[in-house]
This record gives C-alpha cells, structure tokens and sequence, in this order.
C-alpha cells in the first residue's frame, strides 16, 4: 500500500504554507543511519526546507545520494556541517563554496563515493524500475572501472553498474495535486522525478497543491504511485539566493 | 466428481470477494478479461487506483457506446476514460512502475496454479500462438499477486496444482486464489484454505484441487452478494 | 548530425496535409531487410499513414517491432499481408481479428520472438539510452528464460536481456514544432517515445507541425534531437475505427 | 624552449576555431568554464542546439544580471535561459540522451591527451578531492568528442602526450585538439596535425608536443580573428 499524507486536503487550505511543525512530522520518521536521496543540482531542485526539516530532526550515520555536496552553510552543506552525514554519494563534489564538505572530508568525517553522472542517473532509475543492474560504455578503462565487471557487447567493452536505492527521498516540485502527480519548474526536475521512484518513502515538498484534475494528465511528469508524502511550501527557498545572502543554517 | 454448476460463485462474486480485499488508496493493475470485473465491486468510501500497462494510471470506467476514444485504451484495448487524477506515461516508464515493485496488487485470471505459488496463465502449451502480454513482469513484480479462477477447468481438473503442467508465466508469485469454490492462499509451498462456500465440505473441496489443503488456521464461510448486476 | 526533414516549415504550410507524395519521399529511404520499429498498442498510437506508405513503397523482409500483430487488413496487418514483413518482435500477437498473422505464421511466412511487454520497453529504452544489457526479474524461470545468463542479486533471480534497436522507428505524435519537440495523445503515447530513441532514423507523424515555442518546454515528452522526419498529417485514422468500418488497404 | 606566450591563440580563438566545425543543426555539450565560450562564435546562418546535461536541450543566453532564475541553470550553475524550441527532461533522460550516442559533438577541456584519444580531464592524480561529473558519459559516448586546450601547461610541459600520466576520463575517445597552437586530429593512434599557426614551425611545434605529429596529410594555416570580444 503506497500510504500518502495529504497535506492540505481541503480547498482552503490550498494557498497555505504549511508551519514547521508539520514538516517536522513528516521529517521525524526518518532514523539514524538511513540512505537518503535528495534531489537537486547545485541548488536548482533542492529541497531546501525538507533538508532543514532534517537537520532539525537530528538524524545522524547518514548516506546521502546527491548529485553535489553542498555549497555554502545552507541545505546539503549544513547537513554536512552538522555532523549528521557519514556517506556521500555523489558525481562532483565541488561548487562555488565546497568548504563545508572539504573540511568534513579532509578531517575523514565523511565517506565519498563518486560515480559518474550519467551512472549515478542510471542507478537510481534502474533502483526505481526493478534493474539491479546494466551495463554501460561510462567510465570503461579508467579508475571508477576498478573491479567491475567487464563484458564485450558487440565489439564494444562495458562496465556492470548496480542499481541505487534508499530508504527516503526528498524531492522538490513546483505543482502536486492531492493525489500526488507531480511536475517540476525548468532544470529544476533534474534528479527528482528519478529519486521519487527509487525510494521507500517519498517526501516532496511543492510550491502548490492542487486539486486533482487541475494537472493535465499529459503534464504529468511523476505520476502519485512515487509520492508517500507531500508537504506545501508555497515559497520555498533558493539555495542560490540564500548563498548570496550568505545565509548559515541554522 | 462433485456437481458444482449449481453451487460455484458467478465470475461477478468472485470479482466482488476480491475487491473486498483491496486496500483503500491501493495502486492495482487488473488482468485483460475477467479479473477487470474486480473494478465493479468496488467498496464504497475506498479509492483505488488503476493501472494499465499501456501507460495510463488513475483512469475512470468505460465511456458510454459511441463516446469511445480510441487514442484512450487499456490493455485489454477497450475503450476507458481519464477523470481528475489520471495520468499518462510512455511504455518504459509504465513498465518501470510494474517491475520496480510499485504496484499494490495484481490481479488475473489462470489455467494453474500451483502450490508453491508458480502461476501457467499464458500458454496451454498445446500449440497455437504464444502471446505473454504483460502478465510475466506483473507477477514477478506486483507487491501482491492474486489469481480470479473457476475452481476447475470446464472438463473437470483441478486447476490448482502440484505443480504447473503448463509453460509458467512466473515462479512461486501468487499469494492469495479467489476461486468459485474458495479463498485459498499460497503459504510456505502449501494450499491453505481461508472460506469455502458453505454448501461444499472440506473433503468435497480436496476432491477438487490437484494438492493438498492445510486448514490449520481455521475457514471462514465465503458468502457473497447473490445478485451482482 | 541528426538531419531533419522539416514538413512544412512555413507559417502557412501549418494547416495543410501534406501529400501521399511527400509521405512517399520520407518512407521509400526504408530498404529491403531493414529492421523496423512501429509505435502503438493495438490501434492507439499506430502510425497508419506511415505503415500504409510502406506498403505503397513495398520494401520486403523487413524486421517489424510492435507491441501486437496487427488487426483486420490494415496498418500492421496490411504489412504483414502484403509478405513485408519476416520477422515480427512482439509481446501479444493477438487481436479482435488476428486473422493475418495467424494464417502467415501457420504457413511458416513469418517468424516470431514473443517477448514480456515490460522486457520489450525495456529493449527499446535500453537500445535507445546505450545500456547494451540489463537484468531483470520478469519471465525468471519460463520458457522465455532459456539460454539467457541468469544471476542472483540481493538473493533474488534475474535475467539478462540485450537491447533492442532498429534502423528505422515509424511513430505518432499529436502535435511537433519544427525542432521535432513532440507531444502525444493519452494512451496513443506508450511506445512511441521509446521508439524515437531507439533507432538510426526517426519518421514520426503528427497531427501539426506549429512553430517553435508554441509547446510548453515543460510538456516536451520527446525532444527533438530523436526525430530525423516529420509529417504532417491533421486527420490521422485511427486503426480501431477503420476496422469497425472493415477497411481493407490497399 | 620556445617562447609562445606572445604568439598562441587566445582562449576566445581557439573557441572560434572550434565553433566552425559544428555543422548546422547539430546537438552539442560544451563542458563547463572554457568550453562554453565556443557557444559565442557560432557562425551566422548556422543553428545548433545546446544540451546540457542537467536536464536542458535548445537553452538560450545567459540571462541579464539580476534577471536569473536560479531553477534554470546550466552544468555549470551558470545561469540560462529557455527560447523557442528549449525541452526540460529528467537527468536520467538526459544521460540516454547521452550515452545513446545522440549527441553529436561534445566539446571539453583537458589535462593530458595521448595519441590513442584517451583523455584525462577530472583528476591530477595528486590528491584533493575527485570530481568526475557528467565528462565520463559525454566523453565515452558524444558521435565526436573535441577537446579545447592550452598546447602546454602553465609549467611548459606538453598535454598531448604519448600516454596520460593522469586518471584517464575515457579512452580513446578524442577525435580532434583545437590547442593554442594547432589543430591536431587524434587517426589511427596517432595525432595528425591539419593546421598549426603560422608564426611556429613544424618542429617548433613537435617540440612542444609529448609524441610524434604525422603531417602526411597536408598542413594548413591555422587562422583566427585578430579581435573577439
């Protein structure tokens, strides 16, 4: 049973932010020691009040599945700074400020892992989609190749990937309707439509919820089957905008 | 052998006892044919979402004669309709829903069953043309796998088995058997009977099923609504 | 370079059906022995002008990927009627009116791979996304497992497919602007997205050609860099309804 | 050692160069920092469409300062903007765009390259802290991959080389070198030299390059505008 929290579910509540408190319910079930995707590139697509909603929740031994690791002293970055990080798993760990994660890494008080772009994209769908693993021309003969296994299709050499999953991921979208089909703004779906798919537990956060019918179906770019929870933050934050504020968090 | 014209359960109970059991909020894709019945019998005050391999989930019920549109099907290529909620998606992403576990139930029709949980709904395996359909990804992949079955087959053998005779269409993948006769789940390589109508005996059953029927946790009578338009 | 043929490209062209002359020009570059892609699922989505240009240029021993075999005399059916077609890779070769297939496959006319639907998506996606391999659960331990490589991931069985790809994809589209950025109609989507990114070169039929910009970025569902040849045709038949009305092509 | 600090290509020269062999209606991904200026100079009359790999086809110019949305950047975070004919899609959409072999050229910066085309672009193989990104697909599937360059160092020393000393991002994956100083096709485990500037001699050249430069081919003047802004 895909259990989905509605939040709101009645018509007057539709241009509601949603307080703290409910986005701390929702946050609070996730524990110690969890693998958590969270999507966004850069700060384009992150969810940054769910990420704040977890550091206040406290959470700690994390893996993090990210395409970056954090920029600044807000989102990602201050989950880091929080000590609340074991794991990253991520494509390019640098971005304008990487301080955070440099000290934290350098200080070997976080495991990275690195994975090619396009790979980390491809394990996570084939996590949503029952693919344990594929092959891939990414990476062959070099260092991310390294015990993989190798095989020959048509004349070519590919790698063997496995595929990615987590036990929570927080995603960001622009419009849900309540019963969670979704759509994103721009460059900012990037990898939330394919972490929504390969989690347990979804938590997204959108700027509106609508009422189902509002969202044209062909429109539709994650269908609610992915969605366990949606919480409406009817402005959220920009991780640019609060790093050029030189935001810190909390 | 046992007369069971006259006391098995219609196609209609059967669709109607297996609707009972879905979840409110559930995400089912119902088989091509008689499993799309189970969408009648819906319990009030629950919603269920459908799926349809062919892309569409949340979809309504069959427009009126006249109002199809046939660039809006399900696989079973008959004409349905969208509704608030509906959303469409392309092969692959329909397919990823089904294989990466997503769906809550699946449920379809049989020719055997066999009691460590093997389904043969694809193929008699006398010839003809082979068709798979969607049926292999669903049930190896559906959270939950049950089968909508007449009891035995129209020439009077069991369709639930030993073990399938026919080409399997997926291992060890049905959990829960709606038949005419039963409800009957696949527990740890065994049969085990939850109701049985009230006008058949526990031994009058076994006479009917290819394998052994555990009843060690206790049967239920299975009673149906007798008139399901 | 991926070369479009962009019918029509002026503003006034937008509402005019194009000729079966110049459905004819795009479709007579498919030679003999080629493999084909076709979209749709039964009639919804079946690009019946482009297959019935087939039949009119009468290339033969054709490789046909369809989710089904046709049905009546038209579209598929009529190709397969007409002695095009070789080989057919299908996961349902039935219909209200198989009666084509059946009777060229008894005659030993036409060879078949039966396929698992979700396997056959994910051929074509994979033959389209350059995963030459993939694991997956459906059909493990069936008749359609045999001689595929089988291994145990996480404690569950898989097996391995190879990807599916074509010299040719016809597909449907409801509307395209001049890049080729497509949409679809509901359930007409299904395989034709796929088989877009699946081919050497992509013919795709649509109800209208419209200028760039008069789709919404966020409603692409195929972007244009997977559409080789664009025709315009505004009132496409629909497979089901031709056959109501027993139509027989040619 | 020869001084060419006077004499090489300017960066906005050598992206110059590099954009007149893009064919009209091509897809192309410029990596990130120095690639992107070769999206200044495409010559009139021609269209390309960029892509990049977060998840953008057909994007147009940077915005005006002040005028950025931050929900609309490019692989480099820069800011973007979306035109006529722009398509959002999934990162995992995009890399099929991808490593399908879709793209047409990719177009990216360089720490060493050898005369078999591998490329080593993400690592000094010093330390720090590794960062591939999205260059390990582009470079192992884009139909052409192009690299943009320094012909040496800062320190002098050569970054067309018998063998990359550094972490490889592909192997035999480059095709053609717009350096500072020349234009050099990577054939049949070799590098070739097209076109060399004109104040450099061919030996000059080959003293400045870590393995032998065939000029079977005929070798033209590698000429730029004086003047990009």
């Amino acid at each position: 049973m895909s259990e989905m929290t509605r939040y709101p579910i009645s018509q007057e509540d539709l241009d509601m932010v949603k307080t703290v408190t409910t986005l701390r319910e929702v946050i609070q079930q996730i524990p110690d020691g969890a693998t958590v995707m969270i999507g966004g590139f850069g700060g384009s697509g992150a969810p940054i009040e769910l990420i704040h909603a977890l550091i206040d929740h406290g959470a700690k031994h994390l893996t993090v599945v990210n395409n970056n690791a954090g920029n600044g002293h807000v989102g990602l970055a201050a989950l880091i700074e929080q000590g609340q990080v074991d794991k990253l798993i991520c494509s390019f760990p640098r971005s304008a400020d990487p301080s955070v994660f440099v000290t934290a890494y350098k200080a070997n008080k976080i495991a990275l892992e690195i994975v090619p772009q396009g790979t980390l994209a491809e394990r996570i769908r084939a996590g949503g989609a029952g693919i344990p693993a594929f092959y891939t021309p990414t990476a062959f003969g070099t260092a991310v190749a390294e015990g993989k296994p190798i095989e020959v299709f048509e004349g070519r050499s590919y790698i063997r990937e496995l595929w990615l999953k987590a036990d929570y991921a927080l995603i960001k979208g622009d419009l849900s309707d309540t019963h969670g089909n979704m759509t994103y703004r721009m460059a900012a779906r990037n990898f939330n439509p394919i972490m929504a798919t390969a989690a347990k537990v979804t938590i997204a956060q959108v700027s509106r919820v609508v009422q189902a019918g509002a969202i044209d179906p062909e429109h539709v770019v994650t269908p609610g089957i992915f969605i366990n929870h949606l919480v409406e933050i009817t402005h959220p934050a920009q991780e640019e905008e609060l790093n050029r504020a030189e935001a810190v968090y909390p | 052998m046992i007369d069971i014209s006259e006391i098995k359960l219609s196609n209609a109970q059967i669709a109607w006892r297996a609707a009972q059991d879905i979840q409110d909020g559930a995400y089912v894709n119902l088989g091509i044919g008689f499993p799309e019945m189970v969408a009648s019998y819906q319990p009030e005050g629950k919603e269920v979402i459908f799926h349809t391999e062919n892309g569409v989930l949340g979809f309504g019920p069959a427009p009126a004669v006249g109002e199809e549109d046939w660039d809006l099907i399900n696989a079973g290529k008959k004409a349905i309709t969208s509704k608030p909620g509906t959303s469409f998606f392309h092969h692959a992403d329909s397919f990823a829903m089904v294989r990466g576990g997503h769906l809550d139930v699946a449920i379809l029709g049989a020719y055997q069953i066999a009691q460590n949980g093997d389904l043969a709904n694809w193929s008699t395996g006398k010839g003809g043309i082979p068709a798979v359909g969607g049926a292999m990804d669903l049930v190896q992949s559906a959270r939950r796998v049950a089968v909508v079955t007449d009891h035995i087959t129209k020439k009077g053998e069991p369709k639930l088995v030993e073990s399938c005779t026919m080409p399997l269409t997926g291992v060890g993948c049905v959990t829960r058997i709606y038949s005419s006769l039963a409800v009957i789940d696949v527990e740890g390589g065994h049969f085990v009977l939850r109701e049985k109508i009230a006008a058949l005996s526990i031994d009058d059953l076994q006479a009917l099923t290819g394998a052994e029927l555990l009843t060690t946790k206790g049967v239920d009578a299975l009673i149906c609504p007798e008139a399901l338009g």
